[in-house]
């Protein structure tokens, strides 16, 4: 079902609420001089939740695209709108009591935080080449702008020109990359794409040049994800962004790379072929995501174990997730689909915890060194059990939700019958728990001399860990809803 | 008539010179340069193709919305290029290397 | 173009017979040596009239001697000095840049010529994005005075082409948007369209309608500032920066500069012209191209007029006025502009 | 915002009024002078040129102590006591033979303090003003008729050796 | 040879002699002056494809926008004491090495694909199509650059102000 313009209105309430969110901040951020500390926040919060409820109600049923073709909402895209959202409550939540971003005004903050979310949203959704390069282009200024906000900063200045620089670079041949596709199909709407790439059957050269599509708009997309060979930027920015951004970074434009990628791959350049995807092409293109995927671990799991700055341990760690993730999307099938969402949807709430824990250390102790985190466990037992019981997760121990990520990942790899690839996997993730039990090391066992002076956490701080904490602990139990709901959502627009 | 494949050649000239620029150049707006040809080069080979391989001007339109974001990208690099000039008093690249350690 | 072959064929005896590469580029070529005679013409005129208006508003009489009525020849007897003149390049300057700077300036002027309507048929080539072409290759200007500035490795200079380009740049956002409150109701770019748009009874020129009466004064304050004229002429403020960024031309390529600004001059009042004065519409005694260029001349003269009315404004005082004043009413016009068309279409 | 729109309203309508000023003076009579053609009739007691009526002189040297750029030289010599008396138009007795009485003009100042002590009246100001020449020299004006006796002081260069 | 490829071949020379001074050139106002040429070269090229409006917006917002941006981007980081604004190399080599490769790989797919190829069109004005593209089909791209400006522009206006505290 094609909409228009005017009919698509009643399927974008998100969207709708998120611009004016932006709009309402940026006006408040300008008139309420005194309030607009206390408003401003809000504002936000209620657009965000507004707009996730508006996610959650709508129509499950059938797929259809909106404004004359331009976004296409299918299962798959809520399910990512919903990630979104949820991720950017819990960072507007974290970034609230975060003495790094305090020290600047926040009013540009918050609507940049709705701006980028609203990219996200359309990310995901996006069916038409215009739309993807458009709204992957509005997280990627928006995230630039976010990267550099502490404009005093010279390491956030310093990040904040690297993402830029490599970003403009990245989309830019992602762009070149779409306008050679163009010049095969001539049309820009990726299902149209997929008939005439399907109709003039890719041969002889066009074999080698779609190809050649694949590599440079893989630039753009493992731009996103961070993913090998496209993850220079990765550390340095995750290291010298706030926080709260990091932690932002780390999991929601992520994320929407790998919905953009999964859209554009498997919506555009590859066919259904009963349970299985078929790349179009042609070409062993799984062998090449799979020596992709397990560099992309083995690069970011190796380089963690050296570091000993907290954030930029995690930057490595989150480049050996997306690795991870990316072994779902290797398989081309539902089920490795299925398993990439329940991983996304449990590194939300892992990743986003560690990285909170690091922030609420930070505002007491303005540090990110692996040195300085000796004796928290006396100083402040709760933070070290939150990081502790984040930190296992991201392992993947069972207790944990971070298992069941993994549980479902291997198990659709060796489904597929690719043992040594889950071999592999097992490999890293056990080179990961290396350098995790490191920091709980640092935090648990090693004491300095320094008598133990509490750590203050705010309320609101404390009250957050324990919501990160909390689906950390209960998903292994009640996990079927997430199962039912990842399954629900693998329905792709044209595709399965 | 003048026949696609000039464009196209134009096109990858344009295109591979930004990579080299981008590449070699340890200026910060030296580099944008260079991610400016990237772009032209990009635009160019949409509206070639508009021209030659589609029955619309989708790729017409496509370049409008990519001068747009050009637009939009080099007045955010270099709001961000001056800020670190301010904290650094240096656009070099190779001078901005406290995260690197 | 098309009337230039078209009489070419018809009066010239054996033209048909030409090779066809000939007859493609001899009207071609016809048509830029008029635009070029015409923008080494409208200065030489411009600058004698201001130095007139300028002494007669101060109560003197201007030149008087050369050429005899009023001294009309008096700007030409200064082209022959400034040719005549030694052509001095600093020495520490950019000399490639430098001597590369006039010739952008007055190229951007130049080309803009290209789509004036003069008249009916009086059209070099009447693009059919005509408008958006002007407003296009205006910004080359801005190039050339920033090269200019750049190029002579003097602070005053190098203020001057930054002042300029700031100024430049920041009024023509208001001034194109207030240009579209035309192309809205006319719904072409082309010059030619436009002027058609208004033929009729004066009272469709667009001056007349509400909107874009407001648009008019929006755009005629915003091309003064495009041109560097008083009161927003800090670019060349000569009580700070000597002469901005022509301060080390000389000879020949200062003429150049004096050229292309008063050529500007004149292209920014022949646009305002043919946007809301209805072009080369006017009571029937007269031929269309003679209307045009009294009503474009009326305009350079206002430009006159206010250079010895008001002081230059201040840098800050000039930002204000373009992004505080100018831009929100431009954006209010448009507004209003797309909401008069729909309600004139009827229901979208 | 009321603020605002009033100076909007305020600048328009300043700019009418000076357009108003400026567009009268327009129509007003220029005071431009022709010059070459029209000359300036100058009053009758203008500080232009320098006149001195040597048949008047009694080279009595007040306006060379006057001057306060030394700008006039005068050399005098005691006329022989057998020569006829002669007086100046006033009747005072002329005792002194001027050799030279020079005035540079290229320094004059135009101050008019040396005729003031003139006892003869014979130094005097007069507006005639266009007096250029082609050459430095030629500012030196010379009215001394007499020729000396004893051979003169080197005629006064425009600037005498050893002044400032 | 026609007078149009004469022309063409004149266009796509300025256009990328221009393009390698650019990334060749050691003194950077030189690589952005040369920048000029390249953008108006496309904008040429885009006139020869028959994309009217686009070769204006190019002009307009390229060289009467970007370029000056970039030009002030130029001169506001660098202290001016003199005309030397070069910039450092960095392996030369290695980045021909590469850019090598790319051309080759493109321009060898530009000249072997089987692009898909329609008729010969007629050169006909744009302009209105794609307005009218903008408002119907294009709608919501339209708007989201609309918002992809808001961004930019307070992003920008943010991070250049100087106080902290406003």
């Amino acid at each position: 079902m094609n909409l228009g313009n005017l009919d698509s209105l009643t399927f974008f309430y998100p969207e709708l609420i998120l611009l004016g969110g932006i709009l309402l901040v940026v006006i408040s951020d300008i008139s309420l001089k005194g309030l607009r500390d206390r408003v401003n926040p809000l504002l936000t919060l209620a657009a965000l939740l507004l707009a996730l409820f508006y996610t959650l109600q709508t129509d499950h049923g059938s797929a259809m695209t909106l404004f004359e073709g331009m976004l296409a909402l299918d299962n798959f895209a809520l399910f990512f709108k919903a990630f979104m959202l949820v991720a950017g409550v819990l960072v507007l939540l974290g970034s609230l009591h975060s003495e790094e971003l305090a020290a600047v005004h926040q009013g540009e903050f918050h609507a940049l935080l709705l701006a980028v979310t609203l990219g996200m949203l359309l990310m995901a959704n996006s069916a038409h080449l215009v739309m993807l390069y458009l709204s992957l282009e509005l997280v990627s200024l928006t995230s630039y702008i976010m990267v550099g906000y502490l404009r005093s900063d010279r390491l956030s200045n310093e990040a904040s020109m690297k993402y830029i620089l490599f970003g403009a670079v990245s989309t830019g041949a992602m762009l070149y990359g779409f306008s050679l596709l163009y010049g095969m199909t001539g049309s820009l709407d990726l299902f149209a794409i997929r008939d005439a790439l399907l109709a003039q059957e890719v041969v002889g050269f066009n074999q080698v040049t779609l190809m050649l599509v694949v590599v440079l708009t893989t630039a753009g997309f493992g731009f996103k994800t961070a993913a090998v060979p496209f993850h220079f930027w990765c550390p340095d920015v995750y290291t010298g962004a706030p926080t709260p951004v990091t932690a932002f970074l780390s999991v929601a434009p992520k994320a929407a790379g790998f919905a953009i990628l999964v859209r554009f791959f498997l919506g555009g350049l590859s066919q259904p072929a009963g349970e299985q995807w078929g790349f179009i092409s042609g070409i062993d293109w799984p062998l090449v995501l799979i020596v992709v995927s397990v560099l992309t671990m083995s690069l970011g799991n190796i380089a963690a174990l050296t570091q000993n700055n907290l954030k930029r341990m995690l930057a490595y760690s989150s480049i050996a997730h997306a690795g991870y993730i990316l072994m779902g999307a290797v398989l081309l099938t539902g089920t490795g689909l299925k398993a990439m969402l329940v991983y996304l949807f449990v590194y939300l709430f892992m990743n986003l915890g560690a990285f909170f824990v690091v922030t609420v250390i930070f505002n007491s102790e303005k540090t990110f060194e692996l040195q300085d985190y000796n004796g928290m466990f006396r100083r402040s037992p709760f933070l070290a059990v939150a990081m502790s019981i984040f930190l296992l997760s991201l392992i993947g121990i069972p207790p944990f939700a971070g298992f069941l990520g993994k549980l479902y990942i291997f198990g659709a790899v060796i489904d597929q019958g690719l043992y040594w690839f889950a071999v592999v996997g097992a490999l890293n993730a056990a080179v990961a728990a290396f350098y995790y039990m490191r920091i709980m090391k640092h935090m648990i066992l090693e004491n300095d001399d320094r008598p133990p002076t509490p750590l203050q956490i705010s309320p609101l701080n404390r009250a957050l860990l324990v919501l990160l904490l909390v689906p950390n602990i209960l998903l292994i139990v009640f996990w079927s809803p997430i199962d039912r709901w990842t399954a629900n959502s693998i329905t792709l627009f044209g595709g399965l | 008539m003048i026949e696609l494949k000039y464009y196209l050649l134009i096109s990858a000239f344009l295109f591979s010179l930004g990579v080299f620029g981008v590449l070699t150049r340890r200026n910060a707006v030296n580099v944008l340069m260079g991610v400016e040809l990237i772009l032209n080069s990009a635009n160019l080979n949409l509206v070639a193709f508009s021209r030659y391989s589609s029955s619309g001007i989708d790729g017409q339109m496509f370049a409008v919305f990519v001068i747009v974001v050009a637009a939009a990208e080099v007045a955010v690099a270099l709001a961000i290029i001056l800020t670190l000039y301010r904290v650094l008093s240096t656009v070099n690249l190779d001078r901005a290397d406290v995260l690197k350690r | 173009m098309e009337y230039l072959r078209e009489v070419l064929t018809q009066q010239v005896a054996g033209y048909d017979q030409l090779p066809e590469v000939l007859q493609i580029f001899l009207p071609m070529l016809l048509a830029c040596l008029l635009c070029l005679g015409l923008v080494a013409l409208v200065p030489l005129v411009a600058i004698w009239g201001e130095r007139k208006v300028s002494a007669h508003m101060q109560d003197r009489l201007g030149p008087m001697r050369v050429g005899g009525w009023h001294g009309w020849a008096q700007t030409i007897a200064d082209g022959v000095k400034l040719l005549l003149k030694e052509d001095i390049i600093p020495a520490q300057a950019d000399r490639l840049l430098f001597k590369l700077a006039p010739l952008v300036v007055f190229a951007g002027g130049f080309a803009a010529f290209v789509v004036l309507p003069f008249g009916e048929r009086f059209i070099v080539s009447d693009l059919n994005i005509g408008v958006l072409y002007i407003a296009a290759i205006s910004s080359l200007g801005v190039v050339g005075i920033i090269m200019a500035g750049w190029a002579s490795n003097n602070k005053y200079a190098l203020f001057g082409g930054m002042r300029a380009a700031a100024q430049i740049v920041s009024y023509e956002i208001p001034t194109v948007l207030a240009i579209l409150t035309v192309v809205i109701p006319v719904g072409s770019l082309s010059m030619q369209e436009i002027v058609r748009a208004q033929s009729g009874s004066v009272f469709n020129w667009f001056i007349f309608q509400p909107v874009t009466f407001l648009a008019f004064w929006v755009v005629y304050l915003g091309t003064l500032a495009e041109v560097n004229r008083t009161p927003f002429d800090i670019p060349e403020a000569e009580s700070e920066l000597v002469a901005g960024y022509h301060t080390e031309y000389s000879g020949m390529r200062f003429a150049f500069f004096f050229l292309a600004e008063y050529a500007n001059m004149f292209l920014v009042s022949a646009l305002a012209t043919t946007l809301f004065l209805g072009g080369w519409h006017g009571p029937g005694f007269l031929p269309g191209p003679v209307w045009f260029i009294l009503k474009a001349v009326a305009l350079v003269f206002v430009q006159m007029w206010l250079r010895w009315t008001l002081p230059r404004l201040r840098v800050d005082q000039l930002m204000h006025v373009s992004w505080k004043v100018l831009l929100p009413i431009s954006f209010l016009l448009v507004l209003a502009a797309g909401t008069l068309a729909l309600m004139q279409e009827g229901a979208p | 915002m009321k603020r605002y729109f009033l100076d909007i309203f305020q600048s328009i309508w300043t700019v009418l009024q000076g357009m108003k000023i400026t567009g009268l003076h327009l129509f007003t009579r220029s005071c431009t002078l022709q010059y070459p053609s029209v000359k300036w009739e100058l009053p009758e007691r203008s500080r232009m040129r320098l006149f001195n009526k040597i048949e008047d002189c009694i080279g009595c040297g007040q306006c060379v102590r006057a001057c306060p750029v030394d700008c006039i030289y005068m050399t005098t010599e005691r006329r022989a006591k057998e020569d006829p008396p002669i007086f100046a138009a006033d009747g005072t007795p002329i005792k002194l033979r001027v050799t030279q009485f020079d005035i540079d003009m290229s320094l004059c100042c135009y101050c008019n303090l040396c005729t003031y002590p003139c006892p003869t009246h014979c130094l005097v100001m007069t507006p005639e003003y266009e007096f250029a020449v082609q050459a430095k020299q030629d500012f030196l004006y010379r009215f001394a008729k007499d020729e000396p006796q004893a051979p003169p002081k080197p005629a006064a260069s425009p600037r005498p050796a050893g002044a400032r | 040879m026609s007078v149009t490829d004469i022309v063409f071949i004149l266009t796509a020379i300025v256009t990328v002699g221009s393009a390698v001074v650019v990334v060749v050139s050691r003194s950077l106002i030189y690589s952005v002056f040369s920048l000029l040429f390249t953008f108006f070269g496309v904008a040429v090229l885009y006139v020869f494809l028959g994309a009217d409006f686009l070769a204006g917006a190019q002009v307009l917002i390229y060289v009467g926008g970007i370029l000056v941006l970039l030009l002030f981007g130029v001169m506001l980081t660098h202290r001016l004491y003199n005309l030397n604004l070069t910039t450092e190399r960095f392996q030369p080599i290695a980045g021909t090495l590469i850019a090598a490769a790319v051309f080759a790989s493109i321009s060898l797919a530009a000249f072997k694909t089987k692009w898909k190829l329609v008729g010969e069109k007629e050169l006909e004005p744009t302009t209105q199509q794609i307005g009218e593209a903008f408002l119907s089909s294009y709608l919501l791209p339209f708007e989201i650059a609309s918002v992809l400006l808001l961004v930019a522009l307070i992003g920008a206006a943010m991070l250049v102000r100087r106080r902290t505290d406003v």
